[in-house]
């Protein structure tokens, strides 16, 4: 490893050393919000290097491809971990988070999505992946005094360690049949490598199905919904939006480059990608907590994006890319509505406690119902967007079953999104205890709408830089 | 003065009619009546002065383009000839008698406004009818005489039935205007234009069975608004409305719009010996029908009304033999006789103090003279007396039939000449209850408005002599009418014989005589009895409407209901219901596998890892 | 080589097997992560097969990577474990069954 | 030259309505603020397009023309344009809108959010007609749903969750067909041609293989049915049009309904000509059957506004037999009554409101002696009724008869058929105004007659009523050309740039 592989790291440098430095400073008992304050600022300063930081195409060590597309997500992830901490001020007093801790571990679970992102083999994919889940395995349980946080803790580590166990299996296996981690060896999946071929399919059996699992297609999916409700909810917002991003921005490099749709893979993610859409919409349907619909619609999403996988090509990527980036503003978003209505010691269970909020908390209740829109795919949001790319790029390659799944889908799909609206406009009398919004977290809900809408209206510039930044 | 000044004739009561619309309730009842009954006589009075217009083929006058696409051009046109002069004439004459009338009608009605609004639209629309060259022109008149006649009669709207009766006449003439429309739409096809003028220049050159079948149409249509089988059922009904709208309306116009419009396009309907025929058949089945009906009534404006019906009938029946100027002679001399007998059965109600039951009258004749006498005028007409208009014109068209010589016209003949005899039957029941014997009215009579009497003298001079507009040349005459109309196209001619139209006049007046007798035998003195069945099943119109209700209105109102309920919500939204439903329960199903257990997450995963690698090993194996 | 690169696979195979039915079939908290580690082992063990039969060291290394994350795990799954064992008295696994649906 | 054309007048057309609605929203501490604006800004909107109307109306090819590049990755663009059809519908909506704010004046609650939607809808309305890019259109197309759902949700009757839902659903099902449809068209389009572009312009010259048309052809047809609605897609909208609030029906009747007909005009019909064509029978016989089951479940309708929510159904009926007919006369027709039904439902809706506030109920049976309470809004009634059963001289009558002139000239089966109708539109409307006017009085409390307000609503369309049923080539001239353009299947050509 030389000067010049750190130095294209440097973004990644700047979360570590942030969050090493805050994780010290916490022995000297710093006052949550500043050490949440700093937190923003190291996240905004890695955002800002990668903004300035032009290293040039640089293969690190094998293991991390420094480029245009590792620089995009270089950005991205620090703002979405600047906006995590950002909407963490009050929650996170509240609930007596301490502050060192709590702003560390989110910068080493962003720096571990960065470094995912960057991955070109599978040691630094695992590595990266690892990265986060550990640090996200502390954050879901952060909270000490919700036994919900502490099962979903559980949850999320006893499922989590057999992915990891099934991944690095996988990837053992993988490597057992072709000698090499690089990702752009190992994706040749012909059946010309001869005796090593079954091992080489099993292998990547268990790598999908740990990754299925990070990402929770269906069947993989049933740990989501608890997980998203029992973590904190700047910390689901994370976890829905970094850690499942981070996850397709690596799927993206490892299958970009192979015509997925001529793979044995194919029949598998079709199947995966419509069970996603289907299941999970149904499952939403009757949900009356809006983090667990949250979670399943989640799952939903994930089969949109399974499937402009499966597309491929520069249509089915740019896709990815741009649902990624929207789906990240407004997840976050919505989580962070869930977050704005927690008080002090609870955090809103089912849909009667937006009652009346419409008219209550304007602000925070018109996010939503962006929010929730643009998941839909309602124009003029940023959902409907993406959701477009993704059909585009579905039809394009000739998967009009599965795009006509997924119209499907998000028919139904709207019926659930609409309820939480019901219950903001149009239930008549307030639940909604009235209470005024710190600036952070408005400036955090102002910002997320902001980006929803404008993806939403003038989406060319961002399709314009993905274009560009594509492997 | 240019020709434009036509459109005046019609537009007048249009704008005094608006200026009741929009202010009436504003004014005093004075200037409301005056502007009402200024706006139909100053019609007259401009049709007259008007009428030198008139002469040889008219004259067409365009207003402006109404519709205008493609091929299809259609101008507000009126044609001023001898046929529409002499109408409109009648039309307005007629009005203006009984708009005065309607005002000593109306002296204790707070609603006299838009009594005089709707009367003076009414005015309109039918100088539209009467005076428009183009069809589409004058299916504007056409369903806005129907609605007048909807609003007029459901006048009294607090009581449910008077606006029922009010709907049902819409709603059936309704009916009879889709074929009327069928018929012009057809008429476009054909002829690439709406001009009646041009239609009727060019029908010749039509093959006959599309002929035939236009002339069916265009009866329909004439039929519903000439309360023709088996479009009648809604004219009874109708003399739920103030009399002087039975009068104007129900007597004198809207209903002998039907034989106006086929005599307008007599061109055409003349090509089609068949068409005729149909309508001869119509015109006389009806004229029968509605005479037995009459003959069992008990309502006085209901006798009335079955008359109206019957004798509208022999204008249908002298249509069909080609008679037009004679149609429209029985036409003219109806709407007389007719609108008197309705004014002077206004005047009897009122004299009972709003009894319209003639079985609990009798004796009026010592009461009220003056009602006795008018009121005789106009029956006689009615039953043909010899010598009063009545007698001509129901003659001419009688002698018109029979002269066809051929089965079916003699048939007709003698259906006609029996329906005349049972005119005279009724004509005389009716006098004989209202009139003679001795009183069965309990309570006191009311005092008459002057304005109720006398607009009735005039007409019944009117009435009784207007015989010498067609004079038979055996009486003397000139048929002048005939002259006049010969423009208006008329069928083959069959000239009778004097002889013959002596027998004929013979044989009319010994069924005047008989039926009178008749009358005098079983009226003169007469006591209420319990009715015979035979006496409820012409009383109720045959069942008419029962008929109607159990084939039509029952089965509409079933399959409504079975649409609605049945269709729309039960099927379609049930359909997509339950598919929501399955949704929910399907989703609501695999909720179930998120147990919150850690253990049966472990195990799904399993089972998803198990089928990855079957499906690896599918592929191993399959190479 | 020894050993073929079959049989490690096969034995690393079996091993990472029974790691998975022992998560799969204990309740027990500390019994499922024992589980875990003996399905990490059996990666650790392939890796160095492999490597040894590519005559790589990449393998090694990941094997390198993959102690160190092993144990950074297993920090968090005991300190979890005391967590748990303080919010309820059990570490049955499935005993955490509040959020369910 | 016309003085606005230097003006972006189509965006401004659709961008003010918008930026009102955002002022209703952010002017919301100040008392009665909203109500003004929205009168303001509709206004002005009716004002720009009636001076469209009266200059802008004999003028060849594309009246106005915007065209923007947008969406370079997809090639989409911001291609606004305006013939006489689009013109035509502008200033229906700009009326209507106009008579929406009027009769919610004193709307209670949230009225500045009331008003701020009012405006998002005519927003997207104005989007819609004016949009010659498939992929603006769409967004348009969707973003209409949403203010509605939330004005019939929110100040809603009894059901209104369960009809707001409906109504979203139903639409939202056709439209993402026609989505997934027009991203087909696009890649054939630019695969056949190499130029990748969503511009109508430019997509009806491709060449489809017949079978793949005719799908494409149905998913845009689904979506617009479900607008129009034909049966048996319609049952979204006698929930919709009752639990609606008096300017939500008003609006959805009025306009709403007719984005469905003008996108069959303007999209499906020149995309796909062949498949269209081919359906001409299919369309005619939904439609026969939308006009006499329409009709004859409105016979048995007790609430008054469901009634005359599927007259609604019945009426469009003729509008889609005029469309299929497929000449001249019958397609002025079809557009006349557009304007027709947005005019006369529109004003009846407003009425049964009025009533509805007087009454506090819209049960027929419930209601009667109207004339005798309130004469001058009974005789309003009656004459808007008249209006809609078709009486000649009033203004659907012309619609109709031209529909039915032009259709038995080349289909008279049909046209014999609808006329049928006729009669009963005339039974449903009758029993309608019987219910309401005729009878007894019910109930003795006194009841104030017409307003100022509601007289300034009635009176410019009782105006209109008479004009269109006059002298209805006023609105009609406007519209040859690009009917004439569409029966050859043409378009004016595109105008790159911008202005000419």
């Amino acid at each position: 490893m030389t000067w010049s592989d750190l130095y294209a790291l440097l973004p990644v440098l700047v979360l570590i050393f942030g969050s090493t430095v805050l994780l010290m400073a916490g022995a000297w008992r710093a006052a949550f919000s500043t050490m949440v304050a700093y937190g923003i600022l190291f996240s905004l300063a890695a955002a800002a290097t990668a903004v300035f930081h032009t290293p040039g195409s640089h293969d690190v060590a094998g293991f991390f491809l420094i480029g245009g597309y590792s620089r995009f997500f270089s950005i991205l992830w620090p703002i979405v971990a600047a906006l995590t901490l950002t909407i963490s001020f009050r929650y996170g007093a509240d609930r007596g988070f301490s502050g060192g801790e709590y702003a560390a571990l989110i910068l080493f679970a962003c720096a571990g999505m960065v470094l995912l992102s960057s991955a070109s083999s599978l040691v630094s994919l695992f590595l990266g992946l690892e990265t986060f889940t550990l640090a996200l395995y502390i954050l879901i349980a952060f909270h000490k005094g919700s036994p919900l946080g502490a099962e979903a803790g559980l949850k999320y580590l006893v499922m989590g360690g057999v992915a990891t166990g099934l991944l690095a299996f996988g990837i053992a296996l993988i490597f057992a049949a072709t000698g090499t981690f690089h990702i752009s060896e190992v994706s040749i999946l012909d059946a010309s490598n001869g005796q090593f071929h079954a091992v080489t399919l099993f292998g990547w059996g268990m790598l999908l199905a740990g990754i299925g699992f990070k990402i929770s297609l269906v069947p993989f999916h049933l740990w989501t919904p608890d997980v998203y409700q029992g973590a904190p909810s700047p910390v689901a917002g994370l976890l829905a939006t970094g850690s499942k991003g981070a996850v397709f921005a690596a799927l993206v490099f490892l299958l970009g480059n192979l015509q997925l749709s001529r793979t044995p893979l194919a029949n598998l993610l079709w199947v995966l990608s419509a069970a996603s859409m289907l299941i999970g919409t149904l499952c939403a349907l009757r949900q009356n907590n809006l983090k667990r619909m949250l979670a399943y619609s989640s799952v939903v999403h994930m089969g949109y994006l399974l499937l402009a996988l499966l597309a491929g090509g520069t249509s089915g990527h740019t896709a990815i890319l741009f649902y990624l980036v929207a789906y990240a503003f407004v997840n976050l978003g919505a989580f962070a509505v869930v977050t704005v209505f927690s008080s002090c010691a609870t955090e809103p269970q089912s849909y009667e406690d937006f009652k009346g909020a419409g008219y209550r908390q304007p602000l925070a209740a018109a996010a939503l119902l962006v929010f929730v829109l643009s998941l839909a795919g309602i124009p003029p949001t940023a959902g409907f967007m993406g959701k477009f790319a993704i059909f585009y790029a579905a039809i394009e390659t000739g998967y009009t079953g599965l795009a006509l799944i997924g119209i499907l889908s998000s028919l139904v799909s709207l019926y659930y999104y609409l309820r939480p609206v019901i219950i903001m406009y149009m239930s008549g009398d307030s639940n909604t205890p009235s209470f005024s919004m710190m600036a952070s977290e408005k400036s955090v809900l102002i910002l997320c709408l902001i980006a929803t809408l404008i993806l939403g209206v003038y989406p060319g510039p961002l399709f314009d830089v993905i274009t560009g930044i594509l492997p | 003065m240019t020709d434009k000044t036509l459109f005046l004739i019609p537009l007048l009561p249009l704008l005094c009619g608006a200026l009741n619309v929009l202010f009436g309730m504003r004014l005093p009842r004075q200037l409301s009546q005056a502007i009402a009954v200024g706006g139909v006589a100053s019609s007259t009075v401009l049709t007259l002065v008007l009428w030198p217009l008139s002469a040889g083929a008219g004259t067409h006058v365009t207003l402006f383009t109404w519709l205008d696409s493609g091929t299809l051009h259609v101008p507000v046109e009126i044609l001023f000839d001898p046929l529409s002069a002499s109408m409109t004439l009648m039309v307005t004459g007629v009005s203006t008698l009984i708009h005065l009338y309607a005002i000593g009608y109306m002296h204790r009605d707070a609603d006299y406004a838009r009594f005089f609004a709707l009367l003076n639209l009414f005015v309109f629309a039918m100088l539209t009818i009467v005076l428009a060259d183009n069809l589409l022109l004058l299916f504007l008149g056409w369903e806005g005489v129907g609605f007048c006649s909807y609003a007029l009669i459901g006048f009294w709207y607090r009581e449910e039935k008077n606006a029922s009766a009010g709907r049902k006449a819409f709603l059936v003439t309704r009916v009879g205007d889709v074929f009327l429309g069928i018929a012009l739409l057809w008429l476009f096809k054909l002829f690439g234009t709406l001009s009646i003028s041009g239609i009727n220049a060019g029908a010749s050159q039509l093959a006959p069975h599309i002929l035939t079948l236009l002339v069916v149409l265009l009866l329909l249509g004439a039929c519903g608004k000439s309360a023709q089988l088996p479009l009648m059922t809604w004219l009874p009904d109708a003399m739920a409305g103030p009399t002087p709208v039975s009068a104007l309306i129900h007597a004198a116009t809207m209903v002998t719009a039907g034989v106006y419009l086929l005599c307008r396009l007599f061109p055409l309907v003349s090509l089609s010996s068949t068409g005729l025929a149909l309508i001869s058949a119509v015109g006389a089945v009806t004229a029968f029908y509605a005479a037995t009906c009459a003959l069992a009534q008990r309502e006085i404006k209901k006798v009335l009304a079955y008359s109206t019906m019957s004798q509208v009938g022999y204008m249908f029946l002298g249509v069909g033999t080609g008679a037009v100027a004679g149609s429209m002679f029985h036409l003219f001399t109806h709407a007389f006789f007719k609108a008197l007998l309705f004014m002077g059965a206004g005047c009897i109600i009122h004299l009972c103090g709003e009894e319209n039951d003639i079985f609990k009258m009798g004796g009026l004749r010592k009461k009220s003279p003056l009602v006795f006498w008018l009121f005789l005028a106009g029956a006689l007409c009615l039953a043909g007396a010899p010598l009063s208009s009545g007698f001509f014109s129901k003659d001419g068209l009688l002698a018109a039939a029979y002269a066809h010589g051929t089965p079916f016209y003699l048939t007709i003949y003698i259906l006609g000449a029996f329906t005349a005899l049972l005119t005279a039957i009724y004509t005389f029941r009716l006098l004989y209850l209202v009139f003679g014997g001795t009183s069965r009215f309990t309570g006191d009579l009311h005092g008459l408005p002057k304005l109720m009497t006398w607009p009735l003298i005039p007409l019944a001079l009117i009435a009784l002599f207007s015989g010498v507009l067609n004079l038979p040349e055996i009486f003397g005459g000139h048929q002048w009418l005939d002259h006049l109309l010969h423009a208006a196209g008329s069928g083959e001619s069959h000239p009778l014989s004097h002889m013959q139209e002596w027998t004929l006049a013979g044989i009319a007046t010994a069924l005047f005589a008989i039926g009178w007798a008749v009358a005098h035998w079983r009226y003169s003195r007469f006591t209420p009895a319990q009715e015979k069945k035979a006496v409820l099943f012409f009383l109720h119109g045959w069942q008419a409407d029962r008929l109607v209700h159990a084939t039509l209105i029952t089965p509409f109102a079933f399959l409504s209901r079975l649409f609605w309920q049945g269709a729309d919500l039960a099927v379609i939204d049930g359909i997509l219901e339950s598919l929501g439903q399955g949704c929910q329960s399907a989703g609501e199903r695999l909720r179930t596998l998120t147990t919150g257990r850690v253990s049966s997450y472990l195990a799904s995963l399993a089972w998803g890892l198990l089928l990855f690698m079957l499906f690896f090993l599918l592929q191993v194996v399959q190479g | 080589m020894i050993v073929p690169l079959s049989h490690i696979l096969g034995f690393s195979s079996a091993l990472f097997v029974m790691g998975l039915a022992c998560v799969l079939a204990r309740r027990d908290l500390i019994m499922i992560l024992i589980g875990i580690e003996i399905m990490l082992n059996a990666v650790g063990l392939a890796l160095v097969g492999a490597s040894a039969f590519w005559q790589k060291v990449d393998g090694q290394i990941f094997v390198i990577f993959l102690m160190a994350m092993t144990s950074a795990e297993v920090a968090i799954s005991l300190a979890m474990v005391v967590y748990l064992r303080r919010q309820k008295a059990t570490l049955d696994a499935d005993a955490y069954d509040g959020m369910k649906g | 030259m016309n003085p606005l054309s230097s003006l972006p007048i189509l965006s401004l057309l659709i961008w003010l309505p918008l930026a009102g609605g955002l002022g209703c929203l952010f002017l919301r501490p100040v008392r009665h603020a909203s109500r003004w604006i929205a009168l303001g800004t509709t206004g002005v909107v009716f004002a720009l397009t009636l001076f469209l109307f009266i200059t802008g109306s004999s003028k060849n090819g594309w009246l106005f023309f915007e065209d923007h590049a947008w969406i370079s990755r997809f090639g989409i663009r911001y291609t606004l344009g305006m013939d006489g059809l689009s013109l035509l519908m502008t200033l229906l909506t700009a009326f209507l809108l106009i008579v929406a704010v009027l009769i919610s004046w004193q709307v209670s609650p949230y009225p500045d959010f009331f008003f701020s939607l009012l405006l998002l809808i005519e927003c997207g309305i104005m989007g819609v007609f004016l949009s010659l890019d498939l992929v603006l259109f769409y967004l348009f197309w969707e973003i209409m749903l949403i203010p509605m759902f939330f004005l019939i949700g929110v100040w809603g009757h009894a059901r209104r969750l369960y009809a707001a839902v409906k109504f979203f659903l139903f639409t939202l099902a056709g439209s993402l067909l026609m989505l997934l449809a027009l991203i087909s068209l696009y890649l054939l389009h630019g695969q056949q041609t190499g130029d990748y572009s969503f511009a109508l312009s430019a997509l009806i010259h491709t060449q489809i293989p017949p079978n793949l048309a005719w799908w494409l052809y149905g998913s845009f047809f689904v979506a617009f049915a479900v607008k129009v609605p034909l049966v048996p897609v319609h049952t979204w909208l006698p929930d919709a049009h009752t639990e609606a609030p008096t300017a939500g029906s008003v609006i959805l009747a009025g306009i709403l309904l007719k984005t469905g007909v003008y996108g069959l005009i303007r999209f499906g019909f020149p995309l796909f000509p062949g498949p269209a064509h081919a359906s001409l029978p299919i369309l005619a016989v939904l439609a026969l059957a939308g006009i006499f089951y329409a009709a004859w479940i409105a016979y048995a309708q007790n609430d008054a506004k469901r009634l005359i929510a599927y007259s609604s159904v019945a009426h469009l009926g003729f509008v889609i037999l005029g469309l299929a007919a497929w000449n001249l006369t019958a397609l002025e027709g079809s557009i006349l009554q557009m304007v027709n039904h947005g005019i006369t439902t529109g004003a009846l809706f407003s009425m049964v409101g009025m009533i509805d506030q007087r009454a506090h109920t819209r049960e027929i049976a419930r209601l009667g002696g109207l004339w005798t309470r309130v004469p001058v809004l009974g005789a309003f009634f009656l004459f808007f009724s008249l209006a809609s059963l078709g009486l000649p001289g009033l203004n659907n009558f012309t619609g109709e008869i031209l529909i039915l002139l032009g259709t038995f000239t080349t289909h008279p089966v049909w046209a014999a058929l609808a006329l049928g109708g006729v009669v009963f539109a005339a039974i449903y409307m009758l029993r309608l105004v019987q219910g309401v006017l005729w009878g007894p009085t019910k109930g003795d409390e006194p009841w104030t007659d017409l307003s100022g307000r509601e007289a300034l609503v009635l009176i410019p369309l009782a105006i209109l009523v008479l004009w269109l049923g006059l002298h209805p080539s006023t609105f009609l001239e406007p519209v040859r050309e690009p009917v004439q353009l569409l029966l050859q299947g043409s378009m004016f050509p595109s105008m790159p740039g911008g202005m000419p």
